[in-house]
């Protein structure tokens, strides 16, 4: 099976960013991203996901180095210092490049 | 005699803070708002339907102005006084101006239990409430900078799930009226208070869990998220014996000033104000004046209007 | 007098197109159709206890029939007229050779507020009308090859959620018959129109969601999305008039051949005609034919019921 | 004639069987299962708030008792004679030894529907029922290991989910009596049998998912599973005899003992035993004794009733 | 601490498809899978989980290259075409090979 | 974009380990986790997340190497005879690596 190189980069962050953070990130070029909801514990503390306002996300994006790059860009600057998130980047094989 | 829903609060309240695995799930939370927000307004829109709307315009636009001016008292308190940052006092500031619809219902149980009427159209009174604090608590944070996209504002306040549960249950009941509404009180009218028990059960563990950062961010938050609603209460109390509502109404109108948003404002303050800390003004609304008001406040700002309507004459 | 069912739907399809984030949660939709299908079965499963059985032979093998004709009238509208591929034409036509709960449910609520009765066991014609549309569907779609694994599809189509709630409503309410069933009418019987309000709210919210692709497809899908319907409603109220039902059944048979299905078929379609495009039958199931049964269908077609009765005789 | 209640249980086990895709979402199931816990409580609640507390002390403590003994004899059968391991034979001993709720509210309906009384702080009993068993089960399995965290098990048992509603429940009801609770009966009384319906479907879904293993585990089990309920509600039945309940209060009683915990038991287990195949237990108490109970047992344990006190004398 | 190289295969698609492509991945050999509920954006528009037609799962599968190949290769031939699916494969490293 | 390696370690087990697995974590040096829920099957069986008893979750954990091991070695000896757990590493860049 012949895979290609492509990033898979996961987002982890609070649900009241769902509707903006989707517009910036197809703004920068990813075709698609899968969201989940989520609960966790970070540098802001315990997010149990009991109501609205403490629930996660964990959204998905498999794209290419650059798109990547520039939406991981985007969230640092524009969401880090304000709200609960976490970015992290893995190396993925997809089958048909062209999608991503 | 002790409401029963009361009760279920402090059982949620008292179950987490002993640290058991209780907990209503989140959907099941928003089912239930989304329920209790139905309730209010179709009750509110029922009554509208009976009367002039004309009529009912002073008091709105009274209210609204009350709306305007509480976080401009909060505000400088906050900013001055309790030396917390700009952002952070215009959101609480925010967050006392607007109204919580769950302290309203526990006051509509509390008069209902005691059959002391009021004013039907409060829920209308409620919504109009909801509003106008926002609006202060983002020009507080970032003045009328031309940077502010104002129509992703109003969009965020206007669309949020509980002002469109809110309006749309005023205006199919204003538009079904009474009989039209008849088919469909079983689930809203007469599960109202089971509903309403549930919801308070999980809002006594959502309270729970604000009480570790009341310890972090100390007496200040505490003195103010007791006092602050007190000047409400006044304040709220005033205005609804200057508009001639009844002792209930007047009781009404002083219970919404008093009670602080937890809904609503948090969702757009998130939004629109991101650098103000949201634990900072939920620690408040909703681990100090939640409870304060459901415990104690509701009688004690009724009392205010028995003296207000006693005091100045009916 | 509008019912507010129709306001509830009215809400959410407003609230969605002004892109408000009002939704409810999809566990809750679930769970309010699970409790909307039992409420239907059992309340004509308690009929059936009634009755024999035997007598209502005649009118289920005619309704029987209809469902098989149906798909087999709108197959070469869409595929020729229509230009649509062979499976997504033979997928379409099987959506409007089912039925609708939600649409039922609608008009169940419309009669009843006009106190027009209509015979019991219409669930039980609702249940049959499910199934022949889909086997149409997927022989249109496959032919009669050897390769299609017919268990299967009879699996899915007789086991899927809605099918086995319908019919396990039945059996019970035949089987434990009108007292038995009284201790748990609270639930099923009183809740019926509330859950049905919430229900319709979600469903404005979903056929908000089609609008987009309906620009897409354009014209000829609006078109028969409307059209066929109407077609549909004159052969049910035809063939109720000739089944001898009352006006309120023959009408109710008429809204029931009209109603294009968007639970049970869709997913028997994604499972046994994958080629079919989804978006484009549910696009016409529930952008355009759900809300044109809801708001005008209904009442047209309890005209052409009244109209048939007072023209060829009761 | 057969209630509905049981109707929907076999609809629920039938279409898993079939392999229906019908499934209640999972936080629906929660729940209802939090409906059922805080109404059976309320219900117990409101009756000890009309008696004096200290007259039903002797009961207390007998049914204490029996809660440790049943699981006493049950697990040198395991161990012995099934050759179980020791912590699978204290884990289902446990499982026995305490309650199922879900049994205790058909055996409700059950004798409502025959308008046969039963002592209403039955719901106590069952509270105090629930946690004997857990205790012995952990002893039998760890001995009374200095290891053992009593603090955390102590937690584990009386903060779980289960017997905080329970206990919450009949706290309000104690505290705020009849009049109190009145409002919010609608949605805790009224719906209580639609509830259990739906509560039952679900179970019916649950307990075809353990056919499977049952087929694995034997037929030791299978005559475990039904034989030890028999027992136990003779010794169930003998106490209650003893203690002087009614008939209705002596087969409840007989019930409670027959009955096999699935919910606050395996949790407690899983965390405290966990080398204890939950599997097994579940097998057991889901797969089997829940369906005879509810099936054959509760008719059965009236009847022992009933000839108990005929036998011996009321 | 030891680790072993395996794959992660993570397919997302739609609900409906949950029944037959768990039969299918046993079939080809998977040991175990795990599935979560997931909403998203793709080539075939926004799947929005508002009810069980939008719904998307992200199913896992751990397991050797060859077995990973061979679900890849069997979903792209059955079901690439006419459902939204997203298929990729990371490097993982696990700690008891013989389980996977 | 530069980014730093770290480890990515996902758990699914049990959902009723939450409480004591989240202890454990913390206890052993990571600095936060993200839980969401699943289901799924594995060689104790199919766990269909129909009610509490048969519910998964699956806990990510960004840490660095060593942390990671720990937790995993921890794990393997304190649940994994007893419980439904599964768990693999993963390679994954991140962007502000003192948080992890
Ligand atoms: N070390 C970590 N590993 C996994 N998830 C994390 C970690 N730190 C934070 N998160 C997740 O990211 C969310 C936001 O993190 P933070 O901005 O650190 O509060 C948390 O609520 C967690 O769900
Ligand atoms: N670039 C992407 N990144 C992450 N998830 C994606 C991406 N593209 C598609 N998906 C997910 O895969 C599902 C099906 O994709 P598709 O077949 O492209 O419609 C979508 O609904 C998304 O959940
Ligand atoms: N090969 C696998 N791939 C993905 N997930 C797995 C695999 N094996 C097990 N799991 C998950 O891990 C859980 C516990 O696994 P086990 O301990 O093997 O029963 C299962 O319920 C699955 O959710
Ligand atoms: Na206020
Ligand atoms: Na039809
Ligand atoms: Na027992």
């Amino acid at each position: 099976m012949v895979t290609h190189a492509r990033k898979l980069l996961t987002i982890i962050t609070e649900a009241a960013l769902e509707g903006v953070l989707v517009r910036d990130i197809e703004r920068l070029g990813a075709h698609g991203y899968t969201i989940t909801d989520a609960r966790g514990k970070g540098r802001r503390g315990v997010r149990s996901a009991g109501w609205d306002a403490s629930s996660n996300i964990r959204i998905e994006i498999l794209c290419d180095q650059e798109t990547a790059s520039e939406i991981a860009a985007h969230c640092r600057k524009k969401y880090y210092d304000n709200y609960a998130m976490t970015l992290f980047l893995v190396d993925v094989g997809v089958m048909r490049p062209e999608k991503f | 005699m002790i409401d029963p829903i009361i009760l279920f609060f402090l059982l949620g309240l008292g179950a987490a803070l002993l640290r058991s695995e209780l907990r209503l799930p989140a959907v099941i939370y928003d089912f239930l708002s989304i329920v209790l927000l139905l309730s209010i307004g179709l009750k509110g829109g029922i009554e509208l339907s009976k009367q002039p709307f004309g009529a009912l315009l002073p008091q709105i636009l009274a209210v609204t102005a009350m709306g305007f001016l509480l976080p401009l008292v909060a505000f400088p308190v906050l900013h001055r006084l309790g030396r917390f940052k700009r952002a952070d006092s215009a959101s609480i500031a925010a967050h006392y101006g607007s109204v919580s619809v769950g302290t309203y219902a526990v006051a509509v149980a509390y008069l209902g239990n005691r059959n002391i009427a009021f004013e039907e159209h409060l829920p209308l009174l409620l919504v109009v409430l909801e509003v106008p604090a926002i609006l202060v608590g983002i020009v507080l944070a970032r003045g009328f900078s031309r940077q502010m996209r104002w129509g992703e504002v109003t969009h965020e306040v206007f669309l949020g799930k509980g002002i469109v549960l809110l309006i749309g249950g005023l205006l199919i009941g204003w538009i079904a009226g009474p009989q039209g509404v008849a088919s469909i009180e079983p689930l809203f009218f007469d599960l109202f208070k089971g509903v309403l028990a549930l919801f308070l059960l999980e809002m006594g563990i959502l309270t729970a869990a604000q009480v570790g950062s009341l310890r972090k961010y100390g007496l200040f938050l505490l003195g103010f998220g007791i006092a602050m609603p007190l000047f409400s209460a006044v304040v709220g109390v005033v205005l609804g014996w200057l508009l001639g509502l009844s002792v209930g109404g007047t009781a009404m109108l002083g219970i919404l000033a008093a009670s602080a948003s937890y809904i609503a404002v948090p969702a757009a303050m998130r939004i629109s104000v991101p650098e103000a800390n949201p634990t900072l003004s939920l620690t408040a609304a909703l681990g100090i004046t939640f409870p304060f008001n459901v415990l104690v406040g509701i009688p004690l700002y009724y009392a205010f209007a028995v003296q207000a309507h006693s005091f100045f004459g009916g």
